[in-house]
This record gives structure tokens, C-alpha cells and sequence, in this order.
């Protein structure tokens, strides 16, 4: 099969629910001639026009905010927010009023939009644009929060996004833009809620999201050449969450760690975390354990910036505490 | 109405304004009365008062050009062509309500009058109502916006985030300041440094100031901007200056440290929107005292017989409380 | 011992504090002579001038990035947000500006503030006035959060976070204004970081935040009535958060509940269980149960707000289910 | 310095404003080889070309007054007093630098200078530079205080929000719009509708157009309304119109699709404030040529030097990534 980048993959996906429904529009800042700073929409204002890849003004709530309007009266926005750090700009137009207006208005108003944005620390962009956010979203009633873990999921997920009739918030992964993956030529979608099981294994489920699967593929392989058999799973959509799946694999490995580049605290690990301990936990032959970023501003320094995220070697080590049951005694 | 028909106009449309007049005015008396007497759930913001920027707004209206409205909202629900019964429904928490409850008075829509709904926000619906005027342009329909907001919300940035890109773009979209002369209990000059016209057309955006008691001023203003802006000369801006009769919501009864009585009495007396209007159809021979009094007593009854109806609804099913967080995404 | 409201008690810890400290102002909307509309700083613009009780324009990120500003140049305000619903408008002040400037600066820059804000539904305010957003600031490193759950737990923490170097987030429960609760007269504060042990019990901790506290209590009564003995753990500030004393109590109770009113999915009920589950996981007789608000939108039928939250006869219920040992066998 | 000394400029005056411009100028020109040989971390936005801004308006401020910076900072942060060497030690995220490698380029801040911080959220700083405003003149104290932010910054609401606030309060902040044309890869007319200088006219705010690579000019006007501002007559709002030199940011180097070379050549050979301001000292006799080749060779070297000592310096020791999370608080 072709391998093609991530930041392709979105493109197509893009490109593709465009020519099909005229209702879709990009909306956001650079997203024309320069195709976004991360060139990802590349190509796309010569095909579809300015009336439908529109240049902003630098005014994320003001375009968010017209993007919820747009939804609401038949159009299906896609918004692009440069760097996942400026939710907190748009946080008051995604969160009180496109995830609100559906239930508010007692069902008769819709919101379908696609909010697309990114997540990621190690670029040395410092505390404002390195962040990873979706905790904060996944914890608002009205959004689904998927996070693509590479260019075929990204392709997926975004087809499927740009059909929902919801508010759709994505986070691709700033570092993976360039990382190629086998897509198809034919369309096909990934349903939001389908948990992928990347690796089977049965001493410990490593659940991890976005980047951090990669960080868990490469932690089972160091498992694996001692002799410890993961299992990996990229739950794909955090809201709605695969429960099923992940317990399942939990029920059978009775360990899991749960991995994500958000902070570790107050964020997504402890949701995911807390589903496995209450719905598994008579099989549970260690506590679960998460890894997330640490709980500091992220720092530029390169020297300091690269110990805030979860490696393969320290999800390696912890799987190996718990699987040796070294976890176990210490609580 | 449209608004070559609006141009000439006649005692048919007289009449219909200034029953929509009454009809807000009764049905906030109504909604008052509710409050008072302990049946209805939380507060809410009486419009009263403030009647002829509703009516003279949305008489200039069709039924698909769309009005986005605040916490004050009543007037501008009813001006657009809803029913007394879904509204009381909707105020007291009713099946039957327009958000089948779960709105109540803050975020009535009635998207089927193409009223997208009230907000909570104060400035809220600036992005959505500039966003309808851009899915409207964009999917090649003639509808125009208007956002209905007041003098307190001026001081919300979005505001100007969104008349830029309205301007840029020449957006179908009538930006309409009810200046009340408060904002909660503070009074506009406290809070709103400059000119409020002055900054919209900073951004280029022709603006009105106009007399917001006179029902005929502002609905001949707003049929030749609505007229202009269907043609692709908008935006526009008009500050209509009106006053509330009530105190900030319905419970704010004490308020002379922040407002004088007798300025309340001046409005009241020798300002107020339906009697003026009605002395001058009297005057001009247009009807006669009776037919008037006929027409303030029909509008009591039906308003009375909407809150016994309301009062006796049903309230929805507990099973509802999960239902309309998402809308379903057949692809 | 006196009983004041716990308005009172934050009107007197912000008063007590001002007259020590002439570089504490408040600012907000209707702050000075309303004293905002719950009433809650009523007599301070008296005493301190509009000076030091400062009306803003209803633009909540402009007063909160003018508070950081004055923040980090030796002055310490106290910014007044009406409702916690509007957080999300002051995310980007708060979160990208107010959180990380200690950080960014390598500690050379302080930001010494206080938000104040509030929390809670049951008040008929509908979804964009009853929201409980504390675990959207809880998980942003560099912010602290306290939750105080009565009248004298409200002084104490108000006066330690206006002494605090940091910016440090209040909620306050809007139902319990009018709360009485013995407050002392002689001066006291609240440290951060240290958990409230309400009542001692054997059989299962009730971990509750705020609102939930008294739900918590009267919960345990009935617990207590059927010979079960609950108990009752306030942690008062989760960012520091107390988990020696959780932790301390699990391990002799071996059962948990966590019981907050923020929506339940990716809240701060997932974060609490999860550093239960991990560092008492040998103790546990049950999985950890956590209760939040439903993850729904907060609608505005009393038929269906009522039912979103968490109340006594639910958490008994749990609590029951838990003990019997109901929990353990079906997960 | 004080207002009164700049008034009667001078050649010392003359001189350091050439210096401080040729320094800004030296340090861009490393920081971008830092960048163009992968030596430095992340990526950095020139400020060269736009030195008489800087240079125009610190020359008008005392040590203790404040100014909030940009993404675009360096120029800022020279301009305020910086040296070198903590500089680049920041921008290659060593110990030693002003933020101890925290904050790099996007948030160097210099607080012993008055310089508050870069800000990588555009128009972040709006907010931070009122407050400085309004807790100077709260304190006592007769700081003014200089807002930098760019063309693009004008389309973010805070903006307007802390301008009204500003009007209203008569703060002593400054406004200074750095208007250079372009905001990333998008021309200032096709983001901006209507008038900069208006915009905040309409708040009542005093506004002045001022040719941004005229150091005198810049220096005059600057010069002029601090004095004022200081004496209680602000806010006062500045456009100055310059030029960057480089891309958006140091890797932005292919950039005719939105910018033509020839554009480029016009500014950087008739405009330059540099070159320019270095004949006009010539042609007034008030230095030889000698002097200035030989300031200019001065300052290269120191540049050079410092760019070699921070390559040299040391890292933040590992366990400083969660120092400085929270300040301490003694209470
Ligand atoms: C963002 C936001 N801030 C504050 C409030 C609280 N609030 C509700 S109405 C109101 C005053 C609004 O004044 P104005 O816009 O003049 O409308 P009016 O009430 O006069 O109709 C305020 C401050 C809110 N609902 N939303
Ligand atoms: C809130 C926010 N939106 C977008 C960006 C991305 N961004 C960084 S610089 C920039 C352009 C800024 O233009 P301008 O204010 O004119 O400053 P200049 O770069 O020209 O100095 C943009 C869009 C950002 N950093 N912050
Ligand atoms: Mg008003
Ligand atoms: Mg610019």
C-alpha cells in the first residue's frame, strides 16, 4: 500500500468530504495561500477557492464563534486553530455554546463542526505552544475528542469527523506531520468510540493516545526482547471512550498502564485509569498506573523539556514493576 | 414581510406592530407575575420597555432571515413569530416548551422563525449571529442577520473580533445595541468609554444611532438596511436607545441606589412605546381607542390562557435527561 | 461560637485582609456599590473606595489579563467572576498567562492572585449558569484551587490564598451563600494542601469536595442509622491536594467514594480514585466509586436538573452497594 | 531618562540610540546564524528592521517603567536594557539566561529592566500591560507603561476590552502598534478593516500615525506622550509603520508568494532606520564615519562574544524542570 504523511493524510481527508458537500468550509488563520503554517492544507485553496478556504484575521474567538453560527444554519465548518494552546481562547464558543446548543435548544439546533488543532511537546516551542489541552475538552458534555495516532487514523478520523453532526474537537500530533503510514486509495472511515488493539499481549495493557503510542509500541518491543508480552491500545476517541475494548484486554492481562502527553494530573489518564479500576477490578493483579506529562509549564530549555513526557524506556520500567508485581506490594 | 411591502406602508402592518408590542408587553407582565407568585424556576429579564426595537427590528425581517438574542430575550422571541404557549411551556421547565425544557427563559430558540436563540453570555451570540450571515452568503441564500445585544456587551471583545471579519467580508449581518442605559447596575457611561458607533465604523461599518421608543423610526431604518445588506452592502451597526422598565431581572426590586425613580417615571410616562404608538394611530385616524383597548384585551386573554395551559403542561420525563447531549451522525 | 453566612465569611476575610494590605484591590463587575449580585462584598466599596473595589465593563478577559499585569507588579488583586460558567473566557489570561509567568520566567516573576468564582446547579440557572469547572483549572500546573465547603472553611481559605505567591482559583458553592456556620472571631487561616476530617468512620471514606460535603454528611447519617460507619474527607484544596490523609483513611476503611458536582467524565473524581486505586490498591475491598455530575449539560427542568447530581440517597446507596461487597463482585 | 533630559536631545542621546539600534541589529543577525546552523533550539522571529521602534520608544522611558513584549521581542527586550549574554544564554535555553533556559526566545523577560516578557500569545500582553498601569498609579508610584504588540495583535477582542478599561480609568499605558505589514504570511489590509488608529479613538483615546524608522520621530512623539501619561493624561494609542526584513520567523524563507522581493529591496535599501539614522548623524556632523564603523565593529564583537560564551554555558540541572512551578509562600 502508498505510505503517505500525516499531514497528507489530513489534507485528503479534507479535500475529499469537500468535493462531495459544498457545505463544508476551512476556516482559520493562513489555512489559504499558505496552507497553515505546518503546510498541512497545502494546495487546498487552489482547488476549492477563498470562498471555502478562508484566510481570518488573527481573532480565534471571533472565528470560532462564526464557525458555531455557521453550523447551526447548514453549513459543516472545519475549524483550524493553529496550536492546541489557543483552546483556551476559543474555550467559551466551543464549550458554552457549540456543545451546549444541541441539548439546550431541546434537540432542534445542530452544531456540526470539525475544530481541528494539534498537541505535542519536545518541538522547543516552550510553555504556550507545546501544551496538550484535550483533557479540557473531553470533560465538557456536547464534544468528541478524537486523537489520530498516525496518518491512516488521521485520514479516518477526520472523514468521520467532518460526518458528524457534532462538534468534533481533533489533536493531531505536531511532531508526526511528516511520519508516513500505509493509507489506502479507497475511502474508508474509522468509526469514533472502535479502540484499536495495535499489539496483542498478556501481561500488561498499555492503553496510550496520539503520540503516545508510538512511545508504547516501542516500549512493548523492549518488553518483548525480555520476555514480557504487551498488549497496545489506542482508544482513537476519547470521547466517546471504547470502554469495552480496553477492559476486555485489562480482564485478560490484569495489568494496565495508561499513557498520554496531557498533564498527568486532573487529566485523561485518571478517567481512563479509574474505568479499568472500577469495572476490573477483580482481575487486576497490580493498580493501574498512568503516565503523564509532569505537572509543570513546559519548558524550552531542551535539557529539561525532554523529562516531562513519558519515553519508551520509562513506560518499559514501570510495566515491568507492575508485572513483576513490585507494584502490587508497595500500596 | 418583505421589505418592498414594508416600504409602503400600511394599517395592516401598523397593526401588526403594535400588537407584537402588546403581546411582549403582556407577556411579560405575565412572566413577572410567574416570578412573584413562586411558580416559575430561576429569573429572568424583563424586555418591557423596550418593545420597539424588538417589533420595529423584526417586522423588517422575513421569516428565514435569522435574530440572535440575549439573556433579554422574550421580546426578541416574540417579535420573530413565536407562540405564548412554547414559551410559557419553555419558562417554567415544560415538555411542551420550544427546547422541550431545557433551555428555559435564557436560551429560548425557535429556529423554525429562524430565531437561533438566546444566550446567557453577554456577547455571546456575536460570533454565531456573523457566522449565520456567512453560511447564508456562502450557500447562496438572501437571509439576513441580525444580532440583538446590549449596551453592557460592547465592552465584550469578541464584538470587535467579529465586526472585523464582518467587514473584511461584507457580511450580510445588522449588528443591533439595545442601549438600556445599564448594564446589570451599572449605568452605560460607567462602563463604555468613546463612542459606540464610533467603533464600529472604525472598522468601516456604517452605523445608526436611532430612537429605540419609536416603532416606526426603527423599522424604517432597519427595512432599508436589512433591504441594503440582502443586496451585499453590509454590515451595519445601529444603537437603539430604549430603557428597561423592569430591574435587571425580575427580582432586582430595590434599585434606586443605582437608577433615580423619577427617572424610571419619565420612561414610563411620557416615553413608552405602545402608548405613544397607539396615540398616534388614534391621531392619524388609523384606529380608533376601542378597536385598541379590544386589541390589549384579546392579547391578555391569550396570554393568560397560554400560562394556565403552561401551568397545567407536563414536565418532561426524567428519562430525557440524557437524551440531546448528541445529535445522531447518520453519515 | 458566632454563625455567620459564608457570604459574610468571604466579605470579612477579603475586608480583614485589605486593611492589612493596602496593595490587595478586587475588580470585577458590579463589585462596588451592588456588591455583585449575590451580595457577597456588599459594605466594601464603604470602607475601601472605588479605588480598591473595582467596576469593570463586562469584559472578563480584559479584567483578567489587567489582573495578572498588576499581579506580577507588586500589586495582589482579587478578581471577582461572577460565574465559574464564564472561566471559560479567562482561560487564556489565567492558563497561558497568570499559570505559567513564575515558570517561564525561571521564578523571577510572581503572579500573587486570587479569582474568585463559584459553582453548582439546582439553582434553576440553566446551562451556561450552573456549571462546576474546577477541574478544568485543576489540571493546568502552576494555578491553585480550593473548594471551601462551609462558611468558616470559606474565611480560612480566602485569607491563605490572598497571602498565597500564586494564582490561586476559588470556587465558591452559589447554593450556600446564606449557609451559616460558626466562624470565630479571632483571626485564622486555612493552609493549603491539608485535608478536612469531618467524621471518623470504619467501613468506607466519603471523599467530597465543596457542595458535596454536606450530601457526604448527610449521607453518612443515614449510613449511620443502618449501622454502617462512613467516613467524611473535605480535601479543601485539590491543587495541592492531601493525599497522605486520603490515602491514610482508605487504608483503614478499605472503600472509597469520591463525590464531587463537576461533570463525572474527565473531572477531578477520575484523579482522586486514581491516586487511591494506585497507592491503596492493596488495602481495597472494593473498586473506588466516583460519583459527578452527569455528563450532560446542566438543563434547566427542575424535573431533570435534580436528577443530574449527586445527592445523600444516592451516595448511601453506593455506599451500601460498596460494603456489602456488591461492587467487588461485579467488577 | 527622564523626559525633560530627552528633550533637550543631545549627541550622548544621539549616539546610544545609534548603538541600541546597531545592538538589536547584531543580535538578530547571530541569533538567526544560531538558527541557520541548528545550533539553537525551536525557532526565534527577527525583529531586524524594526529597531527604531524599539529603540524610539525605550529611549523615551525610565528603568522603572514597564513594557510588555512579543513573540517579535528581542528587539523589546534589547531596546529595555538587556545584555547579551543572559540573552543568548535564554535563546539556547542555558542556565544563565535571563528565564534560566525556561522561557527562551517566545518569553525572555527582563523584570530588572521594567521588561515584563515576550508573549507568545498574540495580543496576550494587552491585559498585563493595563494592569502594570493601573497598579502603578493604584501604588503610587509614576511608572507608565508601553504595550508593543503588531498589526496582527489589532484583530484580538482583549485589545478593545482593556482599551476601554484604559479610556475609562485614564491609565498610563501606551499602545504601540508595531505595524510592519504583514501578520505571518498575510498582508495588514486584508486582516484589518477599517482604521488602526480609529479603532481606538473611538474609546477616546488619543491616537497618533507615526513613521516607525524614523528613530527621532519615534523618539519625539514617545518622548512626549509618557510625559504625559505620567502626568495623568493617557492611555495614548501609536501606530508605527515599519518593516521586518526577514520571514515571519527565521525558517520562513521562500516568501514571494505573499511578499514581493522587490518590496523587500525598497525597505531595506532606502528605509533602513539604521543606515539611515547613521547618515543623518554624519550629515549633522555630530559623529564621523569612523565613529560609527567602529560602534558598529564594537558591538559585533560583543555579540560574537557573548554567542560563544552561551554556547559554552551550561544547561539547568534536570531537577530544575519542576522548580518555580508555584513561588513559595511565606505568609
Ligand atoms: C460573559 C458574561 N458576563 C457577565 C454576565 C452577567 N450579566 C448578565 S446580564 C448582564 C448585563 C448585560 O448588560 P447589557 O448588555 O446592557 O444588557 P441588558 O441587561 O441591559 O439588556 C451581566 C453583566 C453574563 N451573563 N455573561
Ligand atoms: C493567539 C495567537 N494566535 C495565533 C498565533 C500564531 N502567530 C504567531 S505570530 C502571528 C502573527 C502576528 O502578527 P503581528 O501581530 O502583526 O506581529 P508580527 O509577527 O508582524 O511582528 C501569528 C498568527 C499566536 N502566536 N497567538
Ligand atoms: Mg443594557
Ligand atoms: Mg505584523
Amino acid at each position: 500500500m502508498r505510505e503517505i504523511t500525516l499531514s497528507k493524510a489530513v489534507n485528503e481527508a479534507i479535500a475529499e468530504e469537500m468535493r462531495r458537500d459544498p457545505s463544508i468550509f476551512v476556516i482559520g488563520e493562513d489555512v489559504a495561500e499558505a496552507g497553515t503554517p505546518f503546510k498541512v492544507l497545502s494546495g487546498l485553496v487552489e482547488e476549492f477557492g477563498t470562498e471555502r478556504i478562508i484566510d481570518t484575521p488573527i481573532a480565534e474567538p471571533g472565528f470560532m464563534g462564526i464557525a458555531v453560527g455557521a453550523a447551526m444554519t447548514g453549513s459543516r465548518p472545519i475549524v483550524d486553530l493553529m496550536f492546541g494552546d489557543f483552546l483556551y481562547l476559543v474555550m467559551d464558543q466551543l464549550c458554552n455554546q457549540a456543545a451546549k446548543t444541541h441539548y439546550m435548544s431541546g434537540g432542534k439546533l445542530n452544531v456540526p463542526l470539525v475544530l481541528r488543532t494539534n498537541l505535542g511537546a519536545t518541538r522547543r516551542s516552550a510553555a504556550q505552544h507545546s501544551q496538550s489541552l484535550h483533557a479540557l475538552v473531553a470533560h465538557i458534555p456536547g464534544l468528541k475528542v478524537a486523537m489520530p495516532s498516525s496518518a491512516y487514523e488521521a485520514k479516518g478520523l477526520m472523514k468521520t469527523a467532518i460526518r458528524d453532526n457534532n462538534p468534533v474537537v481533533i489533536f493531531e500530533d505536531k511532531l508526526m506531520y511528516q511520519d508516513k503510514a500505509p493509507v489506502p486509495e479507497e475511502e474508508y472511515f474509522i468509526p469514533f468510540g472502535v479502540a484499536n488493539v495495535l499489539r496483542e499481549g498478556t501481561d500488561i495493557t498499555l492503553v496510550a493516545t496520539s503520540s503516545m503510542v508510538q512511545v508504547a509500541l516501542k516500549a512493548a518491543d523492549i518488553l518483548a526482547a525480555e520476555g514480557m508480552s504487551a498488549e497496545v491500545i489506542d482508544p482513537r476517541t476519547i470521547v466517546p471512550l471504547d470502554e469495552d475494548t480496553i477492559l476486555k484486554s485489562v480482564r485478560k492481562t490484569s495489568r494496565a498502564i495508561v499513557i498520554d502527553e496531557g498533564h498527568q494530573s486532573y487529566g485523561i489518564t485518571g478517567e481512563i485509569a479509574s474505568r479499568i479500576s472500577e469495572k476490573a477490578f477483580y482481575h487486576l493483579d497490580a493498580p493501574v498506573q498512568r503516565m503523564g506529562a509532569m505537572d509543570v509549564p513546559v519548558p524550552f530549555s531542551p535539557a529539561l523539556e525532554d523529562v516531562t513526557v513519558p519515553t519508551e524506556q520509562t513506560v518499559a520500567e514501570r510495566a515491568r514493576l507492575a508485572i513483576r508485581g513490585d507494584l502490587f506490594h508497595a500500596a | 414581510m418583505s421589505a418592498a411591502k414594508k416600504a409602503n406602508s400600511n394599517r395592516d402592518d401598523y397593526l401588526r406592530m403594535y400588537r407584537q408590542m402588546v403581546r411582549i408587553r403582556a407577556f411579560e407582565d405575565n412572566a413577572n407575575q410567574l416570578y412573584l407568585s413562586a411558580k416559575m424556576p430561576g429569573l429572568t429579564h424583563m424586555y418591557s420597555g423596550q418593545e420597539a426595537v424588538a417589533v420595529g427590528i423584526c417586522e423588517a425581517l422575513t421569516c428565514d432571515d435569522k435574530i440572535t438574542s440575549t439573556h433579554r430575550g422574550h421580546g426578541h422571541c416574540v417579535a420573530k413569530g413565536a407562540n405564548f404557549k412554547e414559551m410559557f411551556c419553555e419558562l417554567l421547565g415544560k415538555e411542551e416548551g420550544y427546547c422541550r425544557g431545557k433551555g428555559g427563559s435564557m436560551h429560548i430558540a425557535d429556529q423554525a422563525n429562524g430565531n437561533l436563540g438566546a444566550n446567557a453570555i453577554v456577547g455571546g451570540s456575536m460570533g454565531i449571529a456573523t457566522g449565520a450571515a456567512l453560511s447564508a452568503r456562502r450557500l447562496g441564500k438572501t437571509d439576513v442577520t441580525v444580532c440583538f445585544f446590549g449596551d453592557g456587551a460592547t465592552a465584550q471583545g469578541l464584538m470587535y473580533e467579529v465586526m472585523n471579519m464582518a467587514a473584511l467580508w461584507r457580511l450580510p449581518v445588522i449588528y443591533a445595541c439595545e442601549n438600556n442605559g445599564y448594564s446589570e447596575y451599572t449605568r452605560t457611561d460607567e462602563i463604555a468609554a468613546g463612542s459606540i458607533t464610533a467603533r464600529a465604523e472604525a472598522f468601516g461599518i456604517e452605523s445608526h444611532q436611532v430612537d429605540g421608543q419609536d416603532v416606526l423610526a426603527v423599522n424604517k431604518l432597519a427595512t432599508d438596511l436589512v433591504a441594503r445588506a440582502r443586496k451585499g452592502e453590509g454590515p451595519f451597526f445601529i444603537e437603539l436607545m430604549t430603557y428597561r422598565y423592569h430591574g435587571h431581572h425580575v427580582g432586582d426590586i430595590n434599585r434606586e441606589y443605582y437608577r433615580p425613580k423619577d427617572e424610571e417615571a419619565e420612561w414610563k410616562s411620557n416615553r413608552d412605546p405602545i402608548a405613544n404608538f397607539g396615540k398616534w394611530l388614534e391621531d392619524q385616524k388609523i384606529v380608533t381607542n376601542d378597536e385598541l383597548v379590544s386589541i390589549n384585551k384579546d392579547i391578555k386573554a391569550q396570554a393568560e390562557e397560554a400560562v394556565a395551559y403552561a401551568e397545567k403542561a407536563a414536565y418532561p420525563s426524567v428519562n430525557e435527561v440524557d437524551m440531546h447531549v448528541f445529535a445522531s451522525s447518520a453519515a
